[in-house]
């Protein structure tokens, strides 16, 4: 009983948040909303039981990836609010819900055989945690190791791409900018 | 020597051709007439070497390419390829040494050389495969001779025949896919060897799609009615010699496949489809017939009479039996003899004046009384006058096709006059009446090396008229071997009715014409 | 009123609804890849949902790993982003069409 | 005896490729002395010929060498000398070699002069062949060769336009009746499995009169295209437009009757199928009715001829479908030699009248050309049908066998053709040689031809005289292979009326037509004269306005008919299918470029759209295959 109350909370309200995140003119609402959001996701998370997973999602979502997007806001001056040229609605919301009916449709009208079996059976009485740790270490382990080397890559990308000087690819540039770029380091720090 | 004399045919021209890169550029002309001349002794050659008393193929070569699926590349001669491949090797030599001054000419022979194989290799192939091979690397040379030394819509024209007939022959490749998976499917193992595929019965409905998938591939290239509107821009852009080629052997293909293709494989579909294709080509004839009479350009009033005569060739082919059979094979010879002539005339007056309009020219007869008597004589034959090459192509298709249907013959009868209409009010325009134009006044006659092209053709024309019996009678005999084969492989009542049934009047044969003697 | 598979499957259709309304609406590319974030984690729900229905991990599997990629992807994104904002300071989507077909 | 049948066929074509050697070169007297020589040798051979066939009565066949032999078809160069083809080939060859040394002066101005002569002899060549052939193959060649030299020689004088029209004109027309020809050789080949004249008409019996009948019909077809029938005959009149020695040799004696040898020789196929021949019969006496009426108001000499050679040839034909073949025989003999000499007359005058062609501009040429108004005068007489003359015996005799044979409708059509026949052929000698010498108005002073070109017109004049006495001896030889039919009145009292009343008749016409022609006051006519605008001048003027039909409604229909297959149907439809496939891959393509307009949103938005498309297609065929079994049952209810 307790577990359904909660659910439906938190269905509604994460479907307002992202709602004001989606339609909001104001890009500070839409960033906070988001956030809003993702908190509440990972609050589905521990009611599925897979506590170690909405730890992950509050940690790296709310956290590491909402912090990016402010960094991001700040450098570009949404302070006022962004005009938005209005496509025809119509067309965006009926694709969408379209879209929503059919997928509803599909999974209410149980086409899809229910016989999936269970590759990797959760056991009872263990920790979700230590499950994920022992699954993700052995079975998964390969996935994880190219997902490290992915975010490693995404970060130098990110660093290389934002760093201040870092945008005059050298090779593009003609003798004379490398020879000015060399001065002004000079001088800077000679 | 003998045995591989076929595939020195096809690839001595292409090694010739690769050697001609060497060869530089004011030698190159000798050069190509020497290769030319050397294909077409190798051809006559073959010729004395056949034996036309054996109605199935001589000259058997055989060697694996694709042990697995079957392919292997077989070829062979026999009565009813044996001439054209001849035309070609003869076409092919009075062509390069008949040439005028084009501009880079050393390429233009090359080209030539390169269409001289393929032009063979379709005639011989015996595996369905390097039919298909030979039948669109045709295309190609083709596709450069028009599109490189073409009229002014050359791009056109070449770029629209070249997609035009390899759509066609796209259709026919799955046809004979099909073929090769039912082979597989009845006898279990793969061939594409037409000889093997000659002795497979398939059921009616299988026959009648499979006839429909190579009846266009055929139809396009011969070309029949609704696919024939590549012809005037090909021929009306190509080159003198493109031209010659492209009417005395490539059009030859479409009808030649039918014959070796078509009828054997699938008899019954040929005798359910037999009217309709008869329809199409009594439409063809009169319907061409009159477009050539409407038009403007001499070039393109010979290229709509030759659809108009291929209509005869097809109504032989399917009259389905010996005589029009015979008849349709000999026309075809016949047509590559006259229209090839025809379109050197063409070029001739082509170089003098550049222009191809009919109404320029006026009383030619008195300037050019040699061109004019050559340009006669091959008027009265392309009207199919008896004692020319033409009539006993044409006699016989008519004749052979009327046991299947007085109606109709009667109607394709009408070639004759539609012929003559066209050919005749085209004759008066350009060489009847007082010379108008002055341009015209002093246009030199026929020079040595134009004559050196027309003369043989000319007196082929007549001999073959008077004497057809050295190419009849090869021609006879293996046709006689396809009725038959026909026969006994026909399904359907109405299939053993249509096809005679020649060894069951063997003893008519030897009485009537005993009788006659 | 038990929770079943379909109540959440329902509730992160909705949400992808949602997500697909604010990709195809935003003209801001910024605000474009909030919305591509939305999609992500409706897909992360029903991810979760079936692992815990089903009673097997690897759905929590393939959570996991999709948060992996959307970081990156930020990551990355906002780099590129920062590197066009800095070359033409705007972020709209309508002049961004040299790729054009 | 061989060497005298390939002599008499091959020499022509000597000459005719000696002369041919010259064709381009100006006029060399060779040219047209050697062709002469060959002809008369060719001349000699058939008389020796007809000699041995006279007297020993046994024929000749021999093969030559095989033409074609495919299947069942074998078709022999067989060539046959019997009683028929003899007679043939003495009249070809003898007016031919007249009509060759005639033509030596005639032609001596003209620069196309060696030309001529090799056309003239191929044209001989070609009838010798057609003559002796002893199949329907072989007749179709010498058919088809005579066309083509026909075509030749009407066009001879290129440079001008009408001349080569008419050619053009005369070569289609033949070939529209080859078709008949064509079809008819079919039917006789696949009924009777061969060719050949002995076996196919050995066969024939056999055969049920529906399949006879269309075989008689369609190579009556080609006789009629090649005699110049009713509907085929406009080409004739045009063929005037060739030199008169053409006229007199094509258009006279040799290829005109072609048809009427092609019914005589097929006369075992016609004596199995009356109706048809009643129906040729028939034809033959509209035809001569129908030319000779046009004949009286023509204001051109060679055309009045040339319309009397076509009624003579109604009369050929109405004999022959009456079954009197060797009556029609002896008619076509008799009638090329007074004919052909009639021509050479007329082209005398031409000559003389610098190529003036109206009788009317002409008058009393008698006192100046002696020599060609006596010879002019005998042709008409014998045309006529006066007695002595050859026209006597075998005109007259058509008109026995129409009256024995109890056709009097035929008879009477006949008759009154005859008396039509001499009304005009003695108007246009009055015009010419009686009456006033009109033509010095127009300060023309003519000349007689030269001399031999009379000696060599003096055959035919002989020839026009006592051929008549030939009917005893012609006909026991001739029905050895025709059947003989006696054509005997029973009662000589009405064969006596019969005989004096047409000559009466006859006479009378010509007594009417001297005194309507030589009186003094003859003028030109100017179109103003009563007579001209009645309304039956203006119809036979006009010949019956055929030729206005044919050109308005079959040639311009089939003109602009063409015009339009090509313009519309051949470039809009056919060429426009093709070139609209190629179109339309290229449009698609364009429009579908849209999609890829770079803007994100819109990308995105077909993005959704086609996940759309696909989830509905996965909804639809979820929904089929679950509920396949009701939708089955639902749809063979609805009966598909």
């Amino acid at each position: 009983m307790f577990e359904a109350i909660a659910f439906y909370l938190f269905a509604f309200l994460t479907i307002a948040m992202f709602y004001v995140a989606v339609t909001t003119s104001q890009a500070l609402y839409a960033l906070s909303a988001l956030a809003a959001g993702m908190i509440f996701i990972s609050a589905f998370f521990f009611i599925l039981g897979a506590d170690f997973l909405g730890a992950v999602q509050i940690v790296v979502y709310s956290g590491a990836v909402m912090a990016l997007y402010a960094f991001g806001m700040m450098f570009f001056d949404t302070t006022r609010e962004v005009k938005e040229k209005q496509g025809n609605k119509a067309i965006v919301i009926g694709l969408s819900s379209l879209a929503a009916l059919m997928v509803v449709v599909i999974v209410a009208a149980p086409i899809v055989g229910n016989n999936i079996e269970a590759i990797y059976p959760m056991t009872e009485g263990v920790g979700n945690t230590q499950e994920v740790g022992m699954i993700l270490f052995t079975k998964y382990l390969v996935p994880f190791e190219v997902a490290a080397v992915m975010l490693l890559v995404a970060m130098i990308a990110g660093i290389v791409l934002a760093g201040k000087k870092m945008d005059l690819s050298l090779t593009l540039m003609n003798d004379t900018d490398l020879m000015t770029m060399k001065e002004e380091d000079k001088k800077v720090h000679p | 020597m003998l045995d591989h004399i076929l595939s020195i045919l096809i690839f001595f021209p292409a090694l010739a051709a690769i050697l001609g890169f060497v060869v530089n550029k004011n030698s190159i002309r000798s050069y190509g007439v020497a290769v030319a001349t050397v294909e077409f002794l190798l051809a006559l050659w073959l010729w004395f070497a056949f034996d036309s008393n054996v109605s199935g193929m001589q000259f058997m070569e055989q060697i694996a390419l694709v042990p697995a699926f079957g392919i292997n590349y077989i070829v062979g001669v026999d009565g009813i390829s044996l001439f054209i491949i001849i035309l070609a090797a003869f076409f092919t030599m009075i062509g390069i040494a008949s040439l005028g001054e084009m501009k880079d000419i050393k390429n233009l022979i090359i080209t030539l050389l390169f269409l001289q194989m393929t032009m063979v290799g379709v005639f011989v192939a015996l595996d369905a495969i390097v039919f298909y091979l030979f039948w669109e690397l045709s295309l190609v040379p083709m596709l450069y001779i028009i599109g490189a030394w073409g009229g002014p819509l050359r791009i056109y024209a070449s770029v629209k025949f070249f997609l035009y007939t390899f759509t066609g022959s796209l259709v026919m490749l799955v046809g004979m896919l099909f073929m090769a998976y039912f082979y597989h499917q009845a006898t279990g193992d793969w061939s594409f060897a037409l000889l093997d595929w000659y002795r497979l019965i398939l059921p009616e409905s299988f026959q009648n799609w499979l006839f429909v998938a190579f009846f266009f591939g055929f139809a396009i290239k011969v070309p029949m009615f609704p696919f024939h509107t590549w012809l005037p821009y090909a021929h009306g852009q190509a080159p003198t010699i493109g031209s010659v080629i492209l009417a005395a052997i490539l059009l030859k293909m479409g009808t030649y496949a039918f014959i070796r293709f078509s009828l054997p494989l699938f008899p019954d579909a040929s005798v359910y489809f037999m009217y309709p294709i008869a329809v199409l080509a009594i439409i063809m004839i009169i319907y061409t017939a009159m477009v050539a009479y409407a038009q403007k350009d001499i070039k393109q009033v010979v290229a709509y009479s030759s659809v108009s005569h291929m209509g005869v060739i097809i109504l032989g082919t399917f009259a389905l039996n010996v005589e029009g059979i015979t008849g349709s094979i000999f026309l075809m010879i016949a047509h590559g003899v006259v229209s090839g002539a025809l379109f050197f005339l063409v070029g001739v007056i082509y170089d003098r004046r550049h222009t191809k309009l009919m109404s320029e020219f006026g009383g030619l007869a008195s300037v050019m009384p040699r061109y004019a008597t050559i340009f006669g004589i091959m008027l009265m034959a392309s009207v199919g006058l008896p004692l020319t090459i033409n009539f006993v192509g044409e006699f016989l298709s008519l004749l052979g096709f009327y046991k299947q249907s007085h109606i109709l013959t009667l109607l394709a009868g009408t070639a004759i006059i539609v012929g003559a209409i066209y050919m005749l009010s085209a004759y008066k325009k350009m060489f009847f009446g007082v010379v108008t134009k002055d341009e015209n006044r002093n246009l030199p006659d026929v020079n040595k090396k134009e004559l050196f092209a027309l003369i043989p053709l000319t007196v082929i024309t007549i001999w073959l008229g008077v004497y057809p019996k050295p190419l009849l009678e090869p021609i006879n005999k293996s046709v006689e071997g396809i009725v038959t084969l026909m026969h006994e492989k026909s399904i359907s009542e109405e299939a053993k009715l249509r096809i005679p049934n020649i060894n069951k009047d063997m003893g008519l044969i030897t009485k009537s014409s005993g009788e006659a003697h | 009123m038990e929770i079943g598979l379909n109540h959440y499957l329902v509730l992160s259709t909705i949400l992808f609804a949602i997500g697909l309304v604010g990709v195809m609406r935003r003209k801001n590319l910024l605000m474009l890849f909030f919305a591509t974030e939305i999609l992500l984690n409706s897909v992360n729900i029903s991810f979760a949902a079936i692992s815990h229905y089903y009673g097997d991990l690897t759905g929590q599997m393939f959570a996991f790993f999709v948060i992996a990629i959307a970081a990156s992807e930020v990551a990355v994104g906002l780099g590129l982003l920062i590197v066009w904002h800095k070359k033409h300071n705007n972020i709209d989507l309508d002049n961004m069409s040299s790729m054009r077909g | 005896m061989e060497l005298f049948l390939y002599t008499a066929l091959f020499s022509p074509l000597v000459g005719s490729l000696f002369a041919a050697l010259f064709g381009a070169s100006p006029k060399t007297k060779i040219a047209g002395i050697v062709p002469s020589a060959l002809l008369g040798v060719s001349l000699i051979s058939s008389t020796i010929l007809l000699i041995l066939v006279f007297t020993t009565g046994h024929t000749l066949h021999v093969e030559m060498m095989t033409w074609m032999a495919t299947g069942d078809l074998y078709i022999p160069f067989g060539f046959v000398v019997d009683q028929v083809s003899v007679v043939m080939m003495m009249v070809v060859t003898l007016v031919s070699t007249v009509v060759h040394v005639y033509a030596v002066g005639y032609m001596d101005h003209d620069k196309g002069f060696n030309r001529f002569f090799s056309y003239l002899s191929a044209f001989v060549f070609s009838m010798m062949i057609l003559v002796m052939s002893d199949n329907f193959a072989g007749l179709f060649i010498g058919w088809e060769g005579v066309g083509l030299c026909s075509w030749l020689l009407i066009g001879f004088w290129y440079h001008k336009e009408s001349a080569s029209w008419a050619a053009n004109e005369a070569f289609i027309m033949n070939r529209i009746a080859d078709l008949g020809m064509l079809i008819g050789i079919f039917l006789v080949y696949w009924n009777t499995g061969t060719l050949q004249y002995d076996g196919a008409f050995a066969a024939m019996p056999s055969l049920d009169t529906a399949t006879l009948t269309w075989i008689g019909i369609f190579l009556f077809i080609g006789a009629m295209g090649k005699s110049a029938q009713f509907p085929l005959h406009t080409w004739l009149a045009d063929a005037m437009e060739g030199p008169t020695p053409v006229s007199a040799l094509i258009h006279a004696a040799t290829m005109v009757t072609a048809g009427v040898y092609l019914v005589v020789r097929s006369s075992p196929l016609y004596e199995l199928i009356p109706n048809v021949g009643l129906f040729i019969a028939s034809l033959g006496a509209f035809v001569a009715l129908f030319a000779a009426s046009m004949a009286l108001v023509n204001r051109d000499m060679k055309r009045v001829i040339a319309y009397s050679t076509l009624s003579q040839l109604g009369y050929m034909f109405a004999a022959a479908g009456l079954g009197a073949y060797w009556v029609a025989l002896f008619h076509l003999m008799a009638h090329a030699f007074f004919k052909a000499l009639l021509f050479l007359g007329a082209g005398n005058v031409m000559h003389a009248m610098h190529d003036e062609l109206d009788p009317f501009k002409m008058g009393g040429l008698g006192k100046v050309m002696k020599g060609t108004f006596v010879m002019m005068t005998v042709a008409s007489v014998a045309l006529a049908g006066i007695f002595p003359l050859a026209g006597f015996f075998s005109k007259d005799l058509i008109l026995e066998v129409a009256f024995v044979n109890h056709h009097y409708v035929i008879y009477a059509v006949l008759l009154f053709t005859a008396a039509l026949t001499a009304f005009y052929s003695f108007r246009l000698v009055a015009l010419i040689f009686h009456g006033e010498e009109r033509y010095k108005l127009f300060g023309i002073h003519p000349h007689e031809a030269y001399k031999f070109m009379l000696v060599a017109m003096s055959p035919l004049l002989l020839l026009a005289v006592i051929a008549g006495a030939f009917k005893a001896g012609y006909f026991d030889m001739v029905t050895q292979l025709l059947p003989d039919t006696e054509y005997h009145v029973h009662s000589a009292a009405t064969y006596w009326i019969m005989t004096i009343g047409t000559q009466l008749l006859v006479g009378f016409a010509i007594f009417y037509a001297y005194k309507k022609y030589t009186r003094r006051d003859i003028k030109v006519p100017d179109g103003t004269s009563k007579m001209e605008n009645s309304f039956a001048y203006k119809l036979l003027i006009n010949q019956y306005y055929i030729p206005y039909f044919y050109e308005e409604y079959i040639v311009k229909a089939y003109r602009e008919l063409s015009e339009i297959f090509w313009t519309k149907i051949d470039q809009k439809i056919v060429d426009g299918t093709v070139d609209g496939i190629a179109n339309i891959l290229y449009k698609t393509g364009n429009t579908t470029r849209v999609m890829q307009s770079g803007n994100l949103s819109t990308m995105l938005k077909w993005m959704v759209a086609g996940t759309v498309a696909l989830l509905s297609l996965a909804v639809v065929f979820g929904l089929a295959a679950r509920y396949s079994g009701e939708i089955k049952s639902i749809l063979s209810g609805l009966g598909v």
